[in-house]
Order: structure tokens, then sequence, then C-alpha cells
């Protein structure tokens, strides 16, 4: 009697080429040079940060270039609990929406240097950088943010960016 | 049935490998200029769908990121097929004809270059029985121009002079990316890349993105002044397995061309979505192509092939011809799947 | 000028984590095969196919309707494939509808399907991609920050989730077809379940499922002719906006309320708490009933949660939603959307079974997508538009 | 304008595990005692590989049949240079085999060495792994059937 096949394994293994295009590459090289490089919308004024190289409420390209600094407010955030492929970092952590001091976008960023229980909506949070000799063109430059010594930010002053 | 036409059409330039820009950024200026070219305003727009392929970006929704070249806000009517371009322009016309919208913009963006493009097609196969075997694309189709040569008249010498006719052609085409003149006695002389395939008889890896704007009736009249007809739109898909069809001719390209009214009357132009040579002929041959009509003046697709945009820009290709007063009456052709397995055929007039 | 188009069948798989018995021919044709034996029909008889799926990543074949073809009796026949994320399962349906309301083809069969159990959603979900952000968790992830973002709006109390999630696995209960069937399930079990991504709970998340659904759509004339009561279709709807700009309200996306306006515009809708008998809403994440709640019109802003802790949306309430357990209990990701529509055409159809809400007559089915940025939705009834 | 910054290489990978029904499952197991099954459909074709279903129609198939591990190559394409993925590592054919008993055709490689030797319609044979393990890869390659 044969025996009946239940599953077979396919591997299935492509590699890619990717090129980051030219709005990605200047944002990743001002993270080698410690800065945070945003484009703006040529018609809303708007600042976005990570760029794309467009603004996606019109479809023309972005190419005012808008240095925003790396200090900003959390509006919203989730403690991750469980662990998953492709972390770094054991649970439990924090995740966060941050829109930074001259960005109209929220970035999203680890943050660390606080009891996870402690993160709050409004919470005033500045960039941990790698060291000097570290940076590179990468998102890794910025290793997570910490919380700032200020007072919590209003809810009114977010509440467009949720 | 309602009246709908393509008004316009724009492409980026067909190009080995962008190197500068995201799909986006490849996208924008298309978009835009379809969208001049037809006079309707962004906003006016009643319904957008593309076409593309997450395999082709190697990432899951690849996408999602694309509207953003058509600026989506306020919120818009939007679809997407995981398919040709030329696909996504079936859909549009769908729509129009249901009367729910008046216009439409179509458009597909492709990034060959960025994987190991006739592996990646790989994945299209049963994945059972065949993709474990890895066969590449250009393997498949040297399979099916086998068939060819044996069961039909298509010769190697046929298969060179649609290369040679192609790329000829292409040089009339400013975003054509393979283009010049060949003598075909010495591409014959050519190594067999597979044999019986040579390296002309295969396409060009492409980086490519497209848009079509379509409308119905006086919209139509008004965006354009010699709006392009859709007359006749179909497709068909036949069955995957390559060892169960008749693969030396196009039996779904027989029914969507009967469906979509190609077998009457004469043709000025014919835009083929045929990347190998061999292709072209069984495709010839599926829709009774007169010798007199042009075929893929464009260059077609052994001109330049970006995944997934080729369809969409032979639609667009036919069109422009009755647009700029060269023809009257063209086919446009598109295809999807290993060895043709699935065929488009829309007829346009003036 | 549209062509009148009803639902006369109706079919889905049992739903479950790994449906190691069946191949993927073998699910779609479970559910393709329980939708034509509802409408009459074989597959002789149906004129085009219409399928749709999330990324083809989840199984790893590109474009699988190419090899699917042949299961589903496409040889010879028009054959599309819809890929808009999430709200897939949806738009997939509204296609399939509109080649019958066009006056294309008078029976179209539609399909939808994921079968995730050939790879790891989470996998799929978070591929790492160069010169990108990572993804941090994949959905979950995504979505909490949303959740926390609405807590805060509204002042919505804490255990709005937990009842969600306490009714549709109630619901599911009765579901033959359900993957997550809890017996007895209690508040306490939902609320003392381990959080996954703060604010969102275990037992308040979906599932990732094996699933298909399939439905066979047509003409009136058809209609006419098929052997069950038909589900007319009287309005569909799909809308879309960026994944993120400045300014964007992801917590009521515009896009979910101009897709819910243009909807009821269509389908003549003034009041859809009064107006719908039964609604199918894709809840992946319990605190979305209250979210989509207020995005749909049923609740004013910040007040979904209220419908939620009156009980409004049980099955005993005045606005039912979910029904079927919902995405909750089942969650092909690809077929989810399908799902919600289909079972808003078996609620007016009166084949809801043990689910059925009595004298359903107008149904909301609805589905979203990406980072709730994709909507698509249906409003059914059973007497003709 | 600066320009973009390097390439970089992505890999997309998993070990997808697939459950292949019935059907499959069977012409698998056969495979794995090296034989071919094939399936028999309503209108009395057999179809090699099985489907659960008949292509044409979607009408669901009968019963399982045996079929010879010989038969006739009905088309071929020869690869000069495989690639790394490719079942072999010398050049070799891509065919399309008939197997004596079956009306359709299995896609599988011809070891034969050099082109010379491909023809449409020769007779080839199914040369199996020693070790296998209940799929299409059981087959190593088929080779010219060159004794008869």
């Amino acid at each position: 009697m044969t025996e009946i096949v239940k599953s077979i394994t396919t591997p299935i293994r492509l590699e890619y080429v990717y090129r980051p295009g030219r709005a990605t590459s200047r944002f990743l090289r001002g993270l080698a040079e410690g800065r945070i490089l945003g484009q703006r919308c040529p018609v809303t004024g708007k600042v976005y940060v990570p760029p794309r190289g467009a603004s996606p409420t019109h479809g023309v390209p972005t190419e005012e270039e808008v240095e925003v600094r790396d200090t900003g407010t959390v509006t919203t955030f989730c403690i991750v609990r469980i662990p998953s492929e492709g972390l770094s970092i054991p649970p439990p952590f924090v995740a966060a929406h941050i829109l930074l001091d001259g960005a109209d976008i929220p970035f999203f960023a680890l943050i660390h240097e606080c009891p996870f229980d402690q993160v709050r909506m409004g919470m005033r949070v500045k960039a941990v950088w790698v060291s000097k000799e570290e940076l590179a063109p990468t998102f890794e430059s910025i290793r997570y943010f910490k919380p700032l010594d200020e007072p919590d930010a209003p809810f009114e002053s977010y509440r467009e960016h949720l | 049935m309602r009246d709908v036409a393509i008004v316009s059409f724009a492409q980026a330039p067909n190009v080995r490998c962008e190197t500068e820009r995201n799909e986006v950024e490849m996208l924008m200026p298309v978009v835009a200029e379809a969208l001049a070219a037809s006079g309707i305003a962004r906003g006016e727009i009643g319904f957008t769908v593309s076409g593309s392929c997450d395999y082709i970006a190697g990432q899951p929704f690849a996408f999602v990121s694309g509207i953003d070249a058509v600026g989506p806000w306020p919120p818009i009517n939007e679809s997407h097929v995981e398919m040709d371009g030329a696909f996504a322009l079936y859909e549009a016309w769908l729509k129009i004809q249901s009367g729910e919208v008046d216009s439409a913009l179509v458009y597909a963006f492709g990034k060959s270059s960025m994987g190991d493009i006739a592996e990646v097609l790989t994945l299209q196969l049963d994945p059972y029985t065949v993709a474990p075997l890895w066969p590449d694309a250009v393997s498949l189709a040297a399979l099916q121009a086998r068939v060819a040569l044996d069961r039909s008249r298509v010769t190697e010498r046929a298969m060179a002079e649609v290369a040679a006719r192609s790329r000829r052609s292409a040089k009339a085409n400013p975003n054509a990316q393979l283009r010049g003149d060949f003598d075909v006695d010495a591409l014959l002389a050519e190594p067999y890349l597979v044999a019986p395939l040579r390296k002309h008889d295969c396409p060009p890896v492409t980086d490519g993105a497209a848009a079509v704007v379509l409308a119905a009736g006086e919209l139509a009249s008004r965006s354009c002044a010699r709006p392009a007809w859709i007359r006749g739109i179909d497709h068909r898909i036949e069955c995957h397995s390559l060892g169960a069809r008749d693969l030396a001719r196009s039996a779904s390209t027989e029914i969507a061309g009967e469906k979509a009214g190609a077998f009457t009357g004469s043709f000025d132009v014919a835009e083929l979505h045929a990347p190998f040579t061999h292709q072209e002929l069984i495709l010839c041959s599926a829709l009774r192509m007169a010798p007199s009509v042009s075929v893929n003046p464009s260059g077609g697709a052994l001109a330049a092939n970006a995944v997934m945009v080729t369809g969409l820009i032979r639609l667009g290709e036919a069109a422009a011809r009755i647009h700029a007063g060269d023809a009257r009456r063209v086919l446009a052709h598109a295809t999807s799947g290993p060895c043709l397995q699935q065929n488009l055929v829309c007829v346009m007039e003036a | 000028m549209a062509e009148r188009c009803a639902v006369i069948g109706v079919g889905q798989t049992k739903h479950d984590a790994k449906r190691i018995d069946v191949s993927m021919p073998g699910l779609v044709r479970e559910a393709a095969l329980r939708a034509l034996a509802d409408a009459g029909l074989g597959f002789a008889d149906i004129d085009a196919v219409v399928i749709g799926k999330a990324p083809d990543m989840f199984e790893g074949v590109m474009m699988p309707e190419l090899f699917l073809a042949d299961a589903l009796g496409c040889s010879g026949k028009p054959m599309l494939r819809v890929h808009t994320a999430g709200s897939v399962g949806g738009s997939t349906a509204i296609v399939a509808a509109s080649l019958v309301q066009a006056g294309v083809h008078d029976r179209v069969l539609t399909v939808a399907y994921e079968k995730q159990s050939e790879s790891n959603a989470m996998w799929a979900l978070t591929v790492r991609i160069p010169f990108q952000q990572a993804v941090v968790a994949g959905a979950g992830g995504y979505f909490a920050p949303l959740i926390r973002a609405y807590i805060r709006r509204s002042g919505a109390p804490d255990d709005t989730g937990v009842r969600t999630a306490l009714k549709d696995r109630t619901n599911a209960l009765a579901n033959p077809y359900a993957h997550l069937v809890f017996p007895g399930i209690t508040f306490e079990q939902v609320a003392s379940s381990p959080m996954l991504w703060d604010p969102i709970r275990y037992l308040e998340t979906c599932p990732s499922s094996d699933g298909a659904c399939a439905m066979v759509l047509a003409s009136e004339k058809a209609a006419a002719r098929a052997p069950g009561r038909p589900a007319w279709i009287h309005a569909t709807a799909m809308k879309s906006e960026p994944t993120m700009f400045a300014g964007r309200d992801q917590v009521n996306p515009r896009a979910g309320r101009d897709c819910a306006a243009e909807l009821y515009r269509k389908a003549g809708i003034t009041n859809p708490r009064r107006d719908f008998d039964v609604a199918e809403i894709y809840v992946p994440f319990s605190w979305f009933e209250a979210m989509w709640m207020e995005n749909l019109g049923f609740a004013a802003p910040n007040e979904g949660w209220k419908m939620v802790c009156e009980g409004a949306t049980a099955m005993d309430g005045d606005m039912p939603v979910n029904c079927s357990g919902g995405v909750l209990s089942s969650n092909p990701i690809g077929a989810s959307g399908m799902l919600r529509f289909a079972e808003a055409a078996l609620q007016v159809r009166g084949q809801a079974g043990e689910h059925q809400i009595d004298g359903a007559r107008r149904a909301l089915g609805h589905a979203y997508g990406g980072g709730s940025q994709f909507f698509s939705m249906w409003v059914v009834a059973s007497e003709r538009p | 304008m600066s320009r973009s910054l390097q390439e970089a290489k992505h890999v997309l990978e998993y070990p997808y595990r697939r459950s292949v029904g019935p059907v499959l499952g069977r012409f698998f197991g056969a495979l794995a005692e090296g034989r071919i099954e094939g399936v028999r459909t309503q209108t009395g074709h057999v179809l090699v590989p099985p489907q659960e279903y008949d292509p044409q129609t979607g009408e669901a198939t009968g019963e399982p049949v045996a079929v010879a591990s010989t038969g006739v190559v009905t088309a071929w394409a020869w690869v000069d240079r495989p690639r790394p993925k490719h079942p072999l590592a010398n050049p070799f054919a891509w065919a399309l085999v008939q197997l004596d008993g079956a009306d359709t055709a299995l896609l599988h490689v011809v070891d034969a060495g050099e082109m010379a030797r491909m023809k449409t319609g020769m007779r080839v044979r199914a040369r199996f792994r020693d070790e296998r393990v209940g799929e299409i890869r059981d087959i190593a390659c088929f080779e010219p059937e060159e004794a008869r």
C-alpha cells in the first residue's frame, strides 16, 4: 500500500538588488552626519521625515530639504510584549510614534532609558545616536529615543497627528 | 455598452536599470503627463486602478506606496490587480461600463532589474510538481519555441526576422531600450542561449512605468481630438500545465480575439505583447494578422519589457497611433503567465 | 444604467490554523464547489472568475491565479486577480459584481483565499527591506498605537476591547466554519489573557488561518433561475488614501468615512443604525469594532465604545455586528474581507444558520486593509433594489 | 542633485511547507517507491502529473492509474549553461515527456550529454534518485532509452 505523502518542503530563495533612490539616500546620508533631514511638500508646506521624494497627498516631488531636530513628542505608542522574528531586543519594550520638532509626521522609533510602563503620550524625548565613529547611512545610526527632562506636551499640540 | 476611449497615454523611458528613482518617483511624472494630456483634473478622475507584482519588487504590499504617485487625497475610488496593467485597464473599462464613473486613470510599474526576472517568474508555476525543478522563464519559452518549430510554419529565420524588425522599428521610439539595425544572417550565426532560442529571441530586462486615461462618451471627445474608442475588449486564460495544452497555438488569444471583434475588418497597426520572437508569430497566427498590418511599430516587448507594464504599454502605443492620426483601426494585445497562458485583446478605432 | 446583480451562491471552507488535509487547489475548490452547489450550478455554467488574495509571499506562489485557473474550471474563460491588501476579499467581490453590473457576464464565480500555514504570516508581514526602517512586530505592533490613540481620544473604558472579543468569540460558537472556538469562554478569560502589543491582549487578536470563501454573482435574469433566495447588491464602494501623510487621522480615517457616505448615498441609507439589520465588519483586533462603528456612522465620533458597552452590537442588540464571530475567529487574510461580504449575504438570504438574525433584510459587508487606508464595502438586501 | 547610495542585496527566503492534498499525495507516495502514477479524468484521459481536477473542465478526477516510467519527448530545450537552481549541473534538456499510458506530458529534464542526442519523439526513461522522499525531484532526470 502506497503511503500518501501529506506535505512537501519547497525552499524558495530569491536575491534582489535594492537601490534606495535619491530621497532616501539624502536622508540616510544625513543620518551618517548625525542630522535628520526631511523634505517639504511644495503644496501643503508639511515636512516629511523620512522623505520618500513625493508628497503622498498631492503626487508631486518634494525637493526642498529641511533639517528637523532630534527631539520630539511621543504621540502614541505600543508596548511590545511578545518575542517575534527579527527583533534585536527582548520584550517588553516600547515602539512609539514620535513627532520630531520641525516635522509634520510622526517618526517610528523605540524608547529606552525609561521603564516601559512609564512611557506616556505627550512625553518629550530625544534621539540617542551611535558613537561618532559608528555613524553610517542607515536607520541604525539612531539607536533609540530617551526621555527628556521636560514637561509633557499638551494633548492639543499633537492630537492632529494621531 | 457605453462608448469608452483611451484619451491619453504616457510612459517613462524604458531602461535597463533605474538607479536613481524609486517606483513612486518613476510614476509621478508619468501620471502627471497622462492627466495633463487628457485635460481631466486629478480630482475629477472617477476611478484609479493599477497593475504591479510584489515578487518583481521582492516585498509584500509593494503596490501600496505606488498610490502616493497619484496623490490620493481627498480619498479616491481605487483598486489594484496583481497583474499586468492591461488587466487593470480592463477593470477600469468595466467600472465605466457599469455607469458608476465616466473616467479612469490606469497605471502600472515594475523594476524587473531588481531580481533575476527569469527566475522570479518560475514562482508563477505549479508549486508542487513544476516550480521545485526551477525551470526559468527563458527555458519554458524555449520549449514553446521548439513546439512551434516542430509543428507550425515557424522557423528560426522567421524568429530572427521578428527580432530584427522589432529593434529596427524601435529606432523611431524614443522610449525603447533596445534599438538598432541587425542583420538576420548575423543573428542566426549567434550561439543559442537556451536552444532553440538565441539572445535576440528574448526580451531585455527593463524598468518602466506607464499610465493611461480612459473616458466615456462626450468626456472622451472633450479630452482628446482623436480618442481611441474601444470597440471590443476581452481576455481569456487557458489551462496552466504546459504538458496539457497545445503550445504551438494560442487558443485563449483566439477566443479573446473573437470576442473582441478582431476578425471583422482590417487593422492598420497591431501592438502584440510577445516577449519572445516565436510568440509574436504564434499570436499573429491566432489573430489571423494580414501581412499588411504594421506589427509592433513601437518595437514591442523585444525592445523593452518592463514586466507588469509591457501589456499596458501595448494598449497605450496602439491608442497613441490613433491619437496621432497615423491609424484608424488598431489592435492591442497583452499576455500574462508562462508561454502565453492568459491573453487580452482590445480593438480600438478612431 | 448598471445591471442588477445578486449573490446566488455562497461557500466557505472550514477555517483552521493548518488545513494540512488540502492543497491550495483543494482549499479554493472546497469553497467554490459549495458556492456552486448553493447556486445549483457547475463550473460549465460560469462565465468568468475573479480571484483575490493578499501578498503572494504568504504561499510563495507568484500570481497563483495562473496555476489555480484549472482548479476553478477557468480554461477558455476570463480570469482576474485582485490584490488590495486586507480589503482584498471585499474588493474582489466588487470587481466580480462590476462584471455583471457592466452587462458583460451573467454568472461570475468569485473566490478569495489564504493558505497562511504554507509559511508564517509574521515573517511575510515583516520582511526586512534594505534602506527601510525595520517593522516592529507585525500587524499588532502597527495597530496597537492607533488603538491607544483611540482610547485617549474617546475616553473609552479599558474593557471595551474585552467585551467585543467576548461577544465575537461567543458568536463563533454558532458558526461551524469558524477557526477559533472557545466553548464557555468568559469575560475573565479574555481580560486575563496576556498582553501581546499593549493595549492588545492575546484573546483580542485575530488568528492566522487557512481558508477560502466563494460566491456566485448573477444578473437579474440568471438570479431568477437560482434555486435559493438571492441577496441583492444595492450598492458597492471603494476608497483609498495614502498610508501616511501629515495630519492623517489614522483612528477615524477619511477614506472609511467617505466610502461609507458614498455607499449609503447609493443605497439610500440615511440612518445606518436603523436601516441595517446586521453588519459584518472587518475587526482584526477587538477595539476596531468601536472604532469602525464611528467611522461607519453608526455612532457619533468618540462614542462607538458605548454601542459595545451597551450590548448594541451583540446578537440580541439593536445593531448586531459580526454574528459569524468575525475576523477575530477566522482570519485567512485574503479571504477575510470576502467572508464579511458573504456573511452579510447569508444573513439577508436567511441562510446564516445558528448565527442568523431573524428577519434580516438589509446588511452591511465591510473590509479594510493596509494601514487603515483601503476600504471596500457593500450593501446587500433581501429585496430587489 | 546627489546620487543614490550604493546598492544592497535583499534576500527573500522561506522554506515553504506545502500540504499537497490526496491526489498529489498519492503521486508523491508512488514516486518515493520509484513508480509513477497518474489519474484518470471523467472523460478517460490520464493526467501525469495527476491533478485533483480535469484542467479543461474543473471536474473532479477519478481513480489513480499506474503509468510507465518510459515515454516520448514531445518538446525540449537545450541548456548549455545550467543555472545554480537547475536540477542538473551539466548541460541538459528541459523536456515535456509523455509517459507511456499518459495523455498529458510531464515537465522534467533529460540528461542526454549533448544537444545532438536530443530529438522530438525520442524515447526516454526515468532515472530515480536512490534516496527518495516523496516529491517531484525523486525523479533525478530522464535519460535516452537507447537500448530499444
